[in-house]
């Protein structure tokens, strides 16, 4: 039997951009091999980005991949019926990305029985997952942490806005974060409070713990959203130029709107779409028959504005730029 | 003769199997003050409700001054000059008294309610009847009794044409009907039709002319009061002779319920008395003598501030309900919509619910066994009609009531309390449950009823408690009965005169 | 206005055990029609291992609707049916992790449902504080005590033996769907034989004549949330036996599909009034609902409008076919 | 079982505005209970400015409960009203975002939670089903169509000068707390001066009585739910105004703190009763509790628990100085 997965520490892994190098190009497929994905929920950019990476890896190889999400993040049997609903159907390879560590076990089993194999990609870690694409949740919180370490160096009050209370990512990434600047020894973490992936409570949150630490120098927040709810309330406080604030995922709305203007600091890109696309990649292969490790780590990046320009492009030119970080070791 | 104000043309009430009405036709003169009779459910709430827009015939039309009106709504039946006091008193208890009369039609000033001039006009309306209800007060304050005024009072705002009235006089007294009795001659007099519904007959011959007598939703016939006797009116009433029966006494020499200095926070002031097997015994008293509210100590709904209770010289605890109905008591409350039915349950469940013990013995309930109790039992209060599985909340007030016996019969009760056991009840239901009374002391049940109606308690108890302010003033032997000897106790010294007059 | 009317008008004469069915007839006539739409659209959707998934999908709201139709013909709600599942999961999972015997690991995860329930009818009943408002306190409160004991983590690597008991299947249907049909026919015998069922339609029907009556007002009212408080934890229960771990997140807005499960089956939440088959058929409803949007690789946004259409739909021909609820 | 002791004892006969500002005493209690600790607690916590953003904090809860009150006072709920602001929100931004002026804007928004309240109504009031489950089903409908609307995509960009509509401050209090008092006195004198006030809560505390009595019924019942609509609508606008996005996924749970803020101030969801100060009273101690439980950074689990905890202890607080509900 394989023992619990923890994505982070895996040894059985492989950094996305070794694959080819490892592996070979991409195989050629039995006739009429089709994917099924799951993802989490439509209503997060992150997950319909996903979703393209699976779409436009699929058009480029003729295998047609169908992509459902629950109708809502944390409607955990509503996702395990339509992952059932995917392995009765009969598709080749499932993509899971699963509301929590177990609401998708039985899928596995399921699977297994059905010879399918299944590649559960991002976020939450199924323990018994066989196959693992995705980055380091608390490495987001890290790299983070890092440029405060490096840009901020006489330290000072930092505060966090969590994620949902008990959700995977939000508890991993708080801790990177947390765990990384205080060791750091300068900084204090004056407030972590829930966000609950909400704008409106993540404000909220912000205009207190700025009202009472007039003096703090940044935020971090587990999602974009939040981060964006956290610059509003920066703004009306006046204090955007004193203030650093961070999100994590890279949603476009990060980019366009807010760091290219100065107002958000910063985001933690771990790119969804070029994520999907290893994803799927990783998955066909599987079917094929190849033997690849059990986890696949895909990248990550800390944008600010200095370089955003560098990995927002077109998905070439992206995935050309994060090629050459990766081999420079990033 | 001239057109009649108001006539009823070939009415017909069909509800899911029930015809409540079939082809009633009767006519009102204008100025006329016509009665409208008959037993528990015979179909007149229900075609004062069709009167008023409430139900829609099923076939049949109503004509006001000759020309055919339709009445799909109460605010239709409204502008064609129908006022109506129903039944089941229709208030909202968190609204004041003035609110509630002008609801639905509020007088505004602007875009505002102008609760003043609402006062107002209430308070003028109301003081013909009580002006001792502040319009200002929440309706849910009142008494009962006061709250049928309210109902009334409303009735009398609108100059109608039409009134039309469903019962008014359930929670009155005597005295109180007096005074109605002289509003509703004044709307004669102007030229109103009013249609009486009332199960006290001498009210009818007191204040109608005419009435109509009804019988399982056909008209028996349109009469002359003048001309026929009160026994003929009810035998036409309920299609036999009622045999006028004597008070019998059953009571014997055991004390079976010892009260003693019983007392609550609220009305009751240190009551003492006895209750023997077989006795019926009346409590008499003027509203708010804290007769309600002694049964309620006495049935365990409220607690005792202070005073014992005895059953068989065995001290008991009346914490809860349940307490009394351990030890053998069993109360039929006052108001029986909100304290009596479960209104979506069958009449075999709202009978079975005291005795669910007896019922499910291995804590499964004997169903088999229940349907042969409730038919028995149903049998037995001439429950009608005869429908056990139906919803009690369609069955006539009487046979709700009925149902209501039947419950503490089912669940083998040796002390029944009464709180006014025939308000809205008929005269044939009426002399039924005088019946069952007297047949529940012959078995050697211990009855306590308290009735405002004097001949009601006089016809039954074999001794009576007068109560005034919360206290035991009097207690009067068989022998020594008589209203005038009752309503000498029940009206405080200081107020004799008033008093008498309200009780005469 | 033809509201009144219509409320006043007299149902028809038949017997109690024919007006019921006559009440779920609507509801059934709502789960055939979505069957129909389904079957016609969706090939393979009559396939008997679909109907299986349907059945066993269903299983666990149809556990909760249970206890909540209770709740609610005794004129309550309860909302904190999700982190009762919760905190009962993950103390039983810890138990068993740690080694502890499957019957007292279960027995304590039941015990701690109860006590759950105990909680809030002891509010609503004792103290009087309104059910909704309760349970929305209690919530909150017990996710978080669920999340404070795991700090946050799920508990993983519960043992096959236990996973067996509810993971197994019995003359081809899955042991959580005979589970959940012996729950539901012990709520049927509950709600038509017994005194307590009779209790909680009066209690429910009106609370003023059932007190008058004798019933045990306070005692009946917290049983009805302990029995929904011990599905909870059996809901968990068969959920973790199928996942293999308990999450203090689980059961995240269970209440919210009880709820619909129990009001598409007849339940209304003015209390007095539910039926256990409608119940069963509206958590059926649901289930099928889900898995044919599913099959038919609906959007997500779209099945949500379709949920709530769907919903919505089911009300209305109930309503159509059985008169006001 | 003291249950129905006090139920059926005799209530103090004084006039209307005694009995009201008796209740809303209890509220205010509890509310003055949850300051006095907090601000023993936190340092600063009475601060001038951390004052006025728990009013600003509260002011989008407050609203809502105001709508939710009217609602809840007719003898319904309305769920439904964290999507309809999110609907409201992604139509007109994307229309102030397309250079639509902002009148028209903001008008259009207006107009479609008036239009969500109307359908939620017309279902209530006319076909007659429960409003739980009517507004259970277009609370999954309206998200559905804010997410179909906008592919799931924020709205972003807003104009600065729409944004200062609303963000704006006057006399030190900002625009948001001032437009929401308006809100509140207006609602205060519909229920307390008007015909409608009056027929909301005689068709919430007793329907067949209002019926009788001539009240129409139903565009009684319909203004309540449009009337919430608007108010989920006016928090959405002010809500952008702030954030300067527009999400189809804003006002998630919303309903609860509102029905929360409702019952903490004494609303009764069986219907005919409530206060809209007391509302008001309770939305400022939900905010109030979240502001404090910031500063004093209680962990997010502990703050989950505190949250359940404080809206039982509002109720407790609430029940024992002002008798039963
Ligand atoms: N909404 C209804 N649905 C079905 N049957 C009804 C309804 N209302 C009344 N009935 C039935 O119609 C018949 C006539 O009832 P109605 O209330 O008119 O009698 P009533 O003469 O006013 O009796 P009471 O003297 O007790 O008031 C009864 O059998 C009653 O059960
Ligand atoms: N909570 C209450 N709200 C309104 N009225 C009440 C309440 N409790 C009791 N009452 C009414 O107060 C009245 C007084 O009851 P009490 O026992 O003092 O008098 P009573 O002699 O029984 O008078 P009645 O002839 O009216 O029954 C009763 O009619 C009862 O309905
Ligand atoms: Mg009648
Ligand atoms: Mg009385």
């Amino acid at each position: 039997d394989l023992a619990p997965l923890n994505s982070d520490t895996e040894k059985d892994r492989i950094d996305w951009s070794q694959v080819e190098a490892k592996f070979g190009p991409f195989p050629k497929l039995p006739d009429g091999t089709k994917a099924g994905a799951v993802s989490k929920t439509l209503t997060n950019e992150y997950w319909r980005s996903l979703g393209e990476g699976y779409k436009s890896l699929g058009d480029r190889v003729s295998v047609p991949v169908v992509y459902q999400a629950a109708q809502s993040e944390g409607d955990q049997l509503g996702q395990l019926t339509i992952a059932e609903g995917l392995v009765t159907q009969g598709y080749n390879v499932l993509l899971v990305s699963p509301q929590t560590d177990s609401n998708l076990q039985p899928i596995m089993e399921q699977a297994k029985a059905a010879n399918v194999p299944v590649v559960n990609v991002n976020d939450a870690v199924i323990p018994q997952a066989e196959h693992y694409v995705g980055n380091l949740q608390r490495d987001n919180g890290l790299r983070v942490a890092k440029w405060f370490i490096k840009n901020r160096p006489n330290g000072g009050k930092v505060a966090i806005v969590e994620g949902q209370a008990g959700v995977y990512a939000a508890v991993q990434r708080t801790d990177g974060f947390k765990t990384t600047i205080t060791e750091a020894g300068k900084f204090e973490v004056v407030a972590s409070v829930p966000g609950n992936w909400d704008r409106q409570t993540s404000y909220d949150a912000a205009t207190n713990i700025l009202q009472q630490h007039p003096d703090l120098i940044g935020f971090y927040a587990n999602n974009d959203g939040m981060a964006l709810g956290i610059v509003e309330a920066v703004k009306a406080a006046g204090l955007q130029d004193k203030v650093a604030v961070f999100g994590t995922d890279g949603i476009s709305d990060a980019y366009d709107a807010s760091i290219r203007a100065g107002e958000l600091t910063g985001t933690v890109d771990s790119f969804p779409v070029l994520t999907g696309e290893v994803a799927l990649d990783t998955a066909l292969r599987l079917v094929a028959g190849q033997k690849l490790p059990r986890v696949v780590a895909t990248p990550q990046a800390l944008i600010t504005k200095d370089n955003a320009d560098r990995y927002s492009g077109a998905g070439a030119a992206v995935r050309k730029a994060l090629l050459e970080d990766a081999a420079a070791g990033n | 003769m001239s057109v009649p104000r108001l006539q009823f043309d070939g009415i017909s009430k069909v509800f899911p199997a029930v015809r409540a009405l079939n082809d009633v036709s009767f006519s009102v003169g204008a100025g006329e003050i016509h009665g409208l009779l008959g037993e528990n459910g015979a179909g007149k709430s229900t075609l004062l409700r069709v009167l008023s827009g409430v139900y829609r015939p099923t076939v049949g039309s109503v004509l006001i001054d000759g020309q055919p009106v339709t009445l799909n709504n109460p605010v239709a039946a409204r502008a064609a000059g129908v006022a109506m006091i129903h039944q089941e008193l229709q208030q909202v208890p968190r609204l004041s008294v003035a609110q509630n009369m002008f609801l639905g039609h509020p007088i505004t000033r602007g875009v505002f309610v102008a609760s003043r001039e609402q006062e107002r006009r209430a308070a003028g309306a109301l003081a013909a009847l009580d002006s001792s209800i502040d319009p200002a007060a929440p309706l849910g304050s009142l008494k009962v009794a006061q709250r049928q005024i309210v109902e009334i009072a409303r009735a009398l705002l609108d100059s109608a044409r039409i009134v039309a009235m469903d019962e008014p006089t359930s929670s009155l007294t005597p005295s109180e009907f007096e005074r109605l009795a002289e509003v509703i001659a004044g709307l004669a007099r102007d030229g109103v039709a009013v249609v009486y519904v009332s199960h006290k007959l001498d009210e009818v011959f007191g204040i109608c002319q005419r009435a109509t007598i009804m019988r399982d939703g056909v008209v028996v016939d349109s009469i002359d009061l003048a001309k026929v006797s009160e026994k003929a009116v009810v035998s036409m009433m309920v299609g036999r002779e009622l045999a006028q029966e004597q008070h019998r006494s059953h009571a014997s020499g055991d004390v079976r319920l010892k009260v003693r200095g019983l007392a609550s926070a609220k009305k009751v002031r240190g009551v003492s008395f006895d209750l023997h097997r077989g006795e019926v015994l009346g409590i008499a008293g003027l509203v708010g003598s804290g007769r309600t509210e002694l049964l309620r100590l006495l049935a365990g709904a409220d607690r005792a501030s202070a005073g014992t209770v005895e059953i068989g010289g065995k001290p008991i605890r009346l914490s809860t309900p349940r307490d009394a109905i351990a030890a053998g008591i069993g109360l039929v409350p006052e108001e029986r919509k909100r304290e009596g039915i479960v209104p979506l349950r069958s009449i075999t469940s709202n009978m079975a619910l005291a005795s669910m013990g007896v019922f499910a013995p291995r804590g499964v309930i004997d169903h088999r066994g229940l349907k042969r109790v409730a038919a028995e039992k149903m049998k037995r209060v001439n429950l009608r009609p005869f429908l056990l599985d139906r919803p009690i909340r369609l069955f006539s007030g009487g046979n709700q009531q009925k149902a209501i016996i039947g419950r503490w019969l089912a669940a083998g009760t040796r002390i029944l309390l009464f709180d006014e056991p025939t308000r809205g009840i008929d005269v044939g239901a009426k002399a039924e449950i005088y019946h069952l009374i007297e047949e529940l002391a012959a078995e050697g049940h211990s009855v306590v009823v308290v009735s405002s109606e004097l001949p009601e308690v006089i016809r039954l108890a074999d001794r009576v408690l007068v109560m005034r302010d919360g206290a035991v003033a009097a207690e009067l032997e068989r022998a020594s009965l008589s209203e005038q000897a009752i309503a000498a106790h029940a009206i405080p010294q200081s107020e004799t005169q008033a008093g008498r007059a309200r009780y005469a | 206005m033809t509201d009144i009317t219509e409320h006043t008008a007299a149902r028809p004469q038949a017997d109690f055990l024919r007006r019921f069915s006559m009440r779920d007839a609507g509801t059934l006539i709502g789960l055939v029609v979505i069957l129909a739409v389904f079957g016609a659209l969706v090939p393979g959707f009559f396939a008997e291992r679909n109907l299986i998934n349907i059945l066993q999908q269903s299983s666990i709201n149809a556990c909760l609707a249970l206890g909540m139709t209770l709740v609610i013909i005794s004129g309550g709600i309860d909302l904190s049916v999700g982190p009762t599942a919760a905190l009962s999961a993950v103390i039983s999972a810890s138990m068993l992790v740690a080694g502890v015997p499957f019957p007292l690991a279960i027995a304590t995860g039941f015990a701690l449902g109860l006590a759950c329930g105990l909680v809030n009818g002891i509010l609503v009943a004792y103290v009087g504080l309104q059910p909704f408002i309760v349970t929305l306190g209690t919530l909150s409160s017990y996710r978080a005590l669920a999340l404070i004991y795991t700090g946050g983590n799920p508990v993983l690597g519960l043992p096959a033996g236990f996973r067996a008991i509810f993971n197994g299947s019995l003359f081809g249907l899955p042991l959580a769907v005979i589970i959940v049909a012996a729950v539901a026919l012990i709520a049927w015998i509950i709600l038509k034989k017994s005194p307590f069922g009779e209790y909680l339609l009066a209690v429910g029907g009106n609370e003023e004549a059932a007190y008058i009556a004798g019933v045990p007002i306070a005692r009946t009212k917290i049983a009805a949330y302990m029995i929904s408080g011990l599905l909870a934890a059996l809901a968990a229960q068969i959920l973790i036996g199928r996942l293999g771990a308990a999450e203090p997140i689980l059961g995240n807005l269970w209440e919210l599909d009880a709820i619909a499960a129990a009001a598409i089956g007849g339940a209304s939440l003015m209390g007095g009034k539910g039926s256990v088959i409608g119940t069963i058929l509206g958590a059926v409803i649901l289930g099928a609902m889900r898995n044919g949007l599913t099959l038919m690789n609906v959007q997500s946004f779209y099945q949500l409008l379709a949920t709530g259409l769907i919903i919505l739909a089911a009300m209305l021909i109930d309503r159509v076919t059985r008169g006001r609820g």
